[in-house]
């Protein structure tokens, strides 16, 4: 008995952490490299291509280089907030991966389900909005203790930004909930395989507001106002080495986190596109597992894509200008889509 | 084992395989800090740029802040009202920290031999590596980076240099040039924390 | 303690005016310029520039040597127009010898001119879009400016400072198969102006940026003795080829471009056309490119008459004229530049008045500055 | 998990502790950041997740950065200087003994877990048509039964929660925009 | 449950711990001298006079303010999505009323300048 528990509560989830780790490790690393080469090709050059074949090997290098950096305290900074700064910033993707479910569960031959997630709980996408908005104490707490100007600038844009935008991209989400009923991702995934529609059709408009707004909580371009290099040089001016380096892959790892949360929502997560699904599963389980996966990465591949896509396109919004689109252009909009989606719910989604 | 900062960071004695990878790493992520002053810093940009793009070794990501760069390319005259600041950035980068001098003024002043023209980078900060040219072609300073990742890799390989250089055994804040003495007037102004003396217009 | 409070607090709260350091060392300065901003809240009230990180005596040490010896070290002004500042000493050291320049000599320094005004618009293109943000807009125009140093390397034998030409000419003939790598690279430029037009013009996070922005009226740019396209950005028509023309410009069918508002907008699409009419222009050239001498009688070594000149050519940030006094001997007695980056930097203070500090950067940008230019 | 209970708990007084002893407003601030959190793991060990997802988006995530805007906002070397006097303080004492006695004194005689209380029996009483397509939406989960006590429950606390945030935003506007 | 999110629970503490560990990880291993102007605060290369901090824009606040309330609304219609399906054509009548009042705030907070930088 005691033993079983042990098994199930402590060794089970400590597993799925294991490999959820080095699973987001790899790919947080393996974006930048993606992202480097991609503006490599959009740009008509190259990009990184020396180090290991195909550059594969940058991101080690590149990470090796940060941890052996000098890590500096400015006489200015506050020590004790400087240091802990980055723990808030690096914290909260990374939890929130705990939530995603990667697959339909895995039937063992014993007949007992194992879900493909560290803990797939009732709280799902909400504990992901709750978390994500703690990110902002990470930049506020490192532009206030660095005891610099430029720090300080950016870290209050980035706060106004992160809250101007915090309240649309809720809204989106929260008509996904309710057509849904559940915050459980698995849930929101078999809502949109029972209805056989994804819920980017009946909330397109919801889909478009989230898009956004994830751009904008991410702080990239055309949002990437508190690292807006050219202006106030970003709220990591003081960070050196490995303290910085934290706060790039909390930035990193939350766009992977955005890239496989949003696929989830709105494009049916590892839902397969012209299959049903559930009807095969019951016959095939293993193949739905594995397909349903693929068919999950290439959604999220896409939309990371469509991240570097845009970053090697847009120009930078002001400071104002964005502010002005997100209070005065998507809340509204999402507001009143909120209804929208609660009427097709009410009459037409039985 | 001497590296190329001298005593700056801790070597492993028994370690050399660690030595070895900690400096694979070093050398194949020099991030250069985005810092132009002269006629250099074009051909700089063309060397970041889609023809030549530097990019291919790593080397892409401009770091504005001098906490986050590995490697100060001085590209460009050095005046004696710029030379404090010069200093001041090199100063606040962390250590492991190289320096490429470009071009002709970086080297030895250039042309310039007057009154306002600091006669070389070596003389405020360590240089690792100098290119010659008048502005050198983006090709050399690609060239510049992988001598740099070589010296890395092997400080023994790497000659000392042609010009006048700092004294690469002793740690160093960049002053003590070999045989050279602080340009006294550069020496006075970072004393007297003149880095900050203005010539307002308007 | 107690009553002290209100007072106090009062100040606390208040946002007071303070000052803001941009540069030297700053991405979005185009060098090593340094401004000294008073801010209340985001809003720009005042805009102290700090020049001279970049002076080195060029005027001093162009009275040192011989007038040929001079030559080069204009190409260091503004090391984005080398041709162009090479041009405007040559020509006022033409002025001053009363040399007769052949035709074809002006034909080729119109065309070397233009080209060169083409490489500088588009790097200040590129830059200009990246301190907005558009990051990829800097490798676009890098590209096409390399195909344009390629022509200028084929040509003079170097990549950026070219010593171009003597006094009195041109020094060589263009290379066998250089007209046609000409035409050719000026064929695919006009559909690559379309292509960045199309990343940019109609954009609208690039308009919302640019338009009403740094804004400097007609009359404050005429004040100000502004010149090149941050005045026409403003609607003011004055380009020194067409007012005050000089070598083989006024034989070419070329149109100003001219802005409305004055803001960062107008002076980008004012670069922009710019461009486009530079390619007429050489166009024009290459087709009726006379055959002749290419270097006018000039002694081997210069002692020029007594007496001053001042001559002006348009160069691609402005006005830039040159005022050569000379004493009777083989050096220049006094070189002093009129340099546009100079003075354009003046009407700085105006534009960014009550703007906001990211305005500041894309107000930089459209001024164009090279700071070699400014500082000397 | 009792354990943990007590583990969070002892952590939970610890920070409290801190927020009021520290001497810098932005440690105490921090510290307060951790103890609203800690809080958070406190009501997710008694099962109740949807409150203490709420915790942490609505103080963690808002008040604190209110808080914390606030200290940046004013000069922090002021707020050092009129700390509490010892009246207050003592004065304070006095009345977390009182709290405690009271809180205390009700735990002392209260019953864990404890009893249901009646609600509104909707969700057992029939099916909507979309639980049947969608069998998960069966499970009784805490945000759903939540849900259910607030929107049936206690409609008009909540339909007046809504006037008082109408009257927070006007109030917090209008004192904003009239100091400036 | 709570037990559901023992997963969680170790996530969490991994990445709390990640920083300092590798902080301290790294003490071993990387350079660290000390020299006064390494640690001067960065100002684009010029000596710093002054200290940024108090020097804050009111507008910065006043957003916070607004958002906060915003939040707590977000707050309140998470149960009402969740159980949609249960509250039906009521709640959905309830919360019109509710978001209605808001809508309201909103739009005093915009007209009176609030939400917008441009004063």
């Amino acid at each position: 008995m005691n033993s079983q528990i042990l098994i199930n509560y402590i060794a089970f989830p400590l597993i799925k952490i294991a490999i959820l780790l080095a699973a987001v490790f790899t790919v947080v690393a393996y974006i930048v490299l993606v992202e480097r080469r991609l503006l490599g090709f959009f740009q008509s050059r190259l990009g990184p291509n020396r180090v290991g074949p195909l550059g594969l090997i940058q991101p080690v290098a590149d990470g090796l280089k940060l941890f052996l950096k000098e890590d500096l305290i400015p006489t200015n900074a506050n020590p004790f907030i400087f240091k802990i700064a980055p723990i808030f910033s690096f914290f909260p993707p990374f939890v929130g991966f705990a939530v995603l479910t990667f697959a339909l569960p895995l039937i063992m031959p014993s007949g007992k389900m194992h879900q493909f997630a560290v803990a797939d709980v009732d709280l799902g996408i909400l504990l992901i909005l709750s978390l994500s908005s703690l990110g902002i104490f990470g930049i506020i707490l490192a532009g206030w203790s660095s005891g610099s100007k430029y720090p300080l600038f950016g870290s209050l844009r980035s706060a106004s930004q992160m809250l101007a935008y915090e309240i649309p991209l809720t809204l989106s989400v929260i008509s996904v909930i309710m057509m849904a009923g559940s915050f459980r991702l698995s849930d929101i995934v078999t809502a949109q395989q029972t209805y056989k529609f994804y819920f980017i059709i009946p909330g397109i408009v919801a889909f478009f507001v989230y898009l956004i707004s994830v751009v904008a909580e991410t702080n990239r371009t055309p949002f990437d106002l508190p690292e807006g290099e050219s202006e106030i040089i970003g709220f990591h001016t003081e960070y050196s080495g490995m303290r910085f380096a934290f706060f790039f892959m909390a930035e990193y790892a939350n766009v992977v986190l955005i890239c496989m949360l949003t696929p989830a929502l709105f494009l049916g997560g590892y839902d397969i596109p012209f299959l049903n699904d559930l009807e095969l599963y019951k016959t095939h389980p293993y193949l739905v597992n594995v397909l349903g996966f693929l068919s999950y990465a290439a959604k999220s591949t896409l939309f990371a894509y469509f991240y570097i896509w845009i970053r090697a396109t847009f120009p930078r919004y002001r400071y104002d200008q964005l502010l002005k689109v997100g209070w005065s252009v998507l809340f509204p909009i999402s507001l009143l889509n909120l209804f929208l989606v609660a009427l097709i719910k009410l009459f037409l989604m039985k | 084992m001497s590296n190329i900062n001298g005593s700056d960071y801790p070597s492993f004695v028994g370690f050399t395989k660690l030595d070895k990878i900690f400096d694979y790493g070093r050398r194949n992520s020099l991030w250069p800090m985005t810092f132009g002053l002269a006629c250099c810093a074009i051909e700089m940009i063309c060397a970041m740029c889609s023809r030549y793009d530097m990019s291919r070794f790593g080397s892409e990501v401009m770091r504005p802040s001098p906490r986050q760069s590995d490697v100060m390319i001085i590209a460009g005259t050095i005046t004696l009202k710029m030379a404090p600041v010069v200093k001041r950035l090199y100063d606040q980068m962390p250590y492991p920290k190289w320096v490429i001098a470009m071009g002709a003024c970086a080297i030895k002043g250039g042309p310039w031999d007057d009154y306002a023209v600091l006669q070389g980078a070596g003389k405020i900060v360590p240089v690792d590596v100098y290119v010659s040219g008048c502005p050198p072609r983006p090709e050399a300073l690609i060239y510049a980076l992988l001598k740099l990742q070589e010296k890395i890799r092997d400080p023994k390989s790497a000659k000392e240099p042609q010009f006048i250089g700092p004294n690469l055994n002793e740690p160093t804040r960049g002053w003590m040039a070999k045989g050279e003495e602080i340009p006294e007037v550069v020496d006075k102004l970072i004393k007297e924390g003149h880095g900050v003396n203005t010539t307002q217009i308007f | 303690m107690q009553n002290e409070k209100p007072s106090h607090l009062k100040e606390l709260v208040e946002t007071r005016e303070f000052e803001l350091n941009m540069g030297p060392q700053h991405p979005a300065t185009h060098g090593v310029y340094r401004a000294i901003l008073t801010l209340d809240g985001e809003r720009i009230q005042k805009l102290n520039s700090v020049v001279g990180y970049l002076h080195r005596g060029i005027e001093k040490w162009a009275e040192y040597r011989t007038w040929q010896q001079a030559t080069p070290i204009f190409d260091r002004l503004d090391y984005l127009s080398a041709v162009i500042n090479c041009h405007g000493y040559v020509g006022a050291v033409e002025k001053l010898l009363q040399v007769e320049i052949p035709k074809k000599a002006e034909y080729m320094r119109v065309i070397c001119d233009e080209l060169q005004r083409i490489a500088s618009h588009l790097l200040w293109f590129g830059t200009h879009a990246l301190d907005i943000g558009a990051m990829s807009v800097l490798f676009y125009g890098v590209r096409e400016r390399e195909a344009i140093i390629d022509l200028f390397e084929a040509h003079f034998g170097q990549r950026l400072l070219y010593n171009a030409y003597p006094i009195g000419g041109v020094r060589l003939d263009f290379p066998k198969g250089w007209i046609q790598a000409c035409r050719k690279f000026l064929n695919t430029f006009n559909s690559r102006i379309d292509e960045y037009e199309a990343l940019l013009t109609e954009n609208r996070i690039w308009k919302q940026r640019t338009i009403g922005v740094g804004v400097i009226s007609k009359e404050d740019a005429i004040a100000y003795g502004l010149s090149g396209p941050t005045l026409r950005g403003s609607g003011v028509y004055f380009d020194v080829r067409k007012s005050i023309p000089y070598s083989a410009y006024p034989d070419f069918d070329f149109e100003i471009p001219l802005g409305k508002n004055g803001d960062v907008y107008d002076r980008y699409l004012c670069r922009i056309r710019e461009m486009r009419q530079s390619v007429r222009i050489i166009n024009q050239a290459l087709d009726g490119m006379p055959e002749g001498e290419l270097k006018g009688k000039v002694p081997k070594i210069i002692r020029s008459p007594q007496g001053e000149v001042y001559f002006t050519v348009e160069g691609s940030k402005g006005q830039l004229g040159f005022y050569i006094v000379s004493d009777g001997k083989d050096k220049p007695f006094r070189v002093h530049i009129k340099s546009p980056s100079f003075i354009n930097l003046q009407g700085l203070d105006v534009m960014s008045k009550n703007q906001l500090i990211a305005d500041m950067v894309a107000i930089i940008g459209s001024i164009d500055i090279v700071l070699g230019e400014v500082d000397r | 998990m009792i354990v943990f209970v007590v583990l969070v708990s002892v952590l939970i007084v610890f920070f409290s502790i801190m927020v009021v002893s520290l001497k810098h407003p932005i440690s105490s601030a921090v510290s307060l950041l951790i103890a609203f959190l800690l809080l958070a793991i406190f009501y997710l060990l008694y099962g109740a997740e949807f409150v203490a997802a709420v915790q942490v988006l609505i103080y963690a995530g808002g008040i604190m950065v209110l808080y914390l805007m606030g200290v940046m906002f004013t000069d922090s070397e002021w707020i050092k200087i009129t700390r509490q006097t010892h009246l207050q303080a003592w004065l304070a004492l006095f009345l977390v003994l009182v709290f405690f006695g009271y809180f205390g004194h009700k735990l002392y005689h209260s019953q864990y877990p404890a009893p249901a209380v009646k609600r509104t029996e909707i969700s057992i009483a029939k099916k909507s048509e979309t639980e049947k397509k969608l069998p998960y939406l069966q499970r009784e989960t805490n945000p759903r039964s939540v849900s259910v006590a607030l929107f049936k429950d206690y409609i008009y606390p909540f339909e007046i929660a809504s006037v008082l945030l109408t009257v927070a935003v006007v109030g917090g506007v209008f004192l904003a925009k009239k100091e400036v | 449950m709570a037990i559901s999110y023992i997963g969680v629970g170790f996530l969490l503490i991994i990445g709390l711990l990640m920083v300092p560990v590798t902080m301290i990880l790294g003490k071993f291993f990387r350079p660290s001298k000390f020299e006064i102007s390494k640690l001067e605060p960065y100002e684009c290369g010029i000596e710093v006079k002054d200290s940024p901090k108090g020097r804050i824009s009111v507008h910065f606040y006043i957003v916070a303010v607004v958002f906060l309330i915003f939040d707590v609304e977000t707050v309140f219609l998470f149960p009402w999505a969740v159980a949609f399906d249960k509250l039906g054509l009521f709640g959905f009548i309830e919360v019109g009323i509710f978001l209605l009042l808001l809508i309201v705030a909103y739009i005093y907070a915009y007209f009176k300048g609030a939400l917008r930088w441009e004063e």
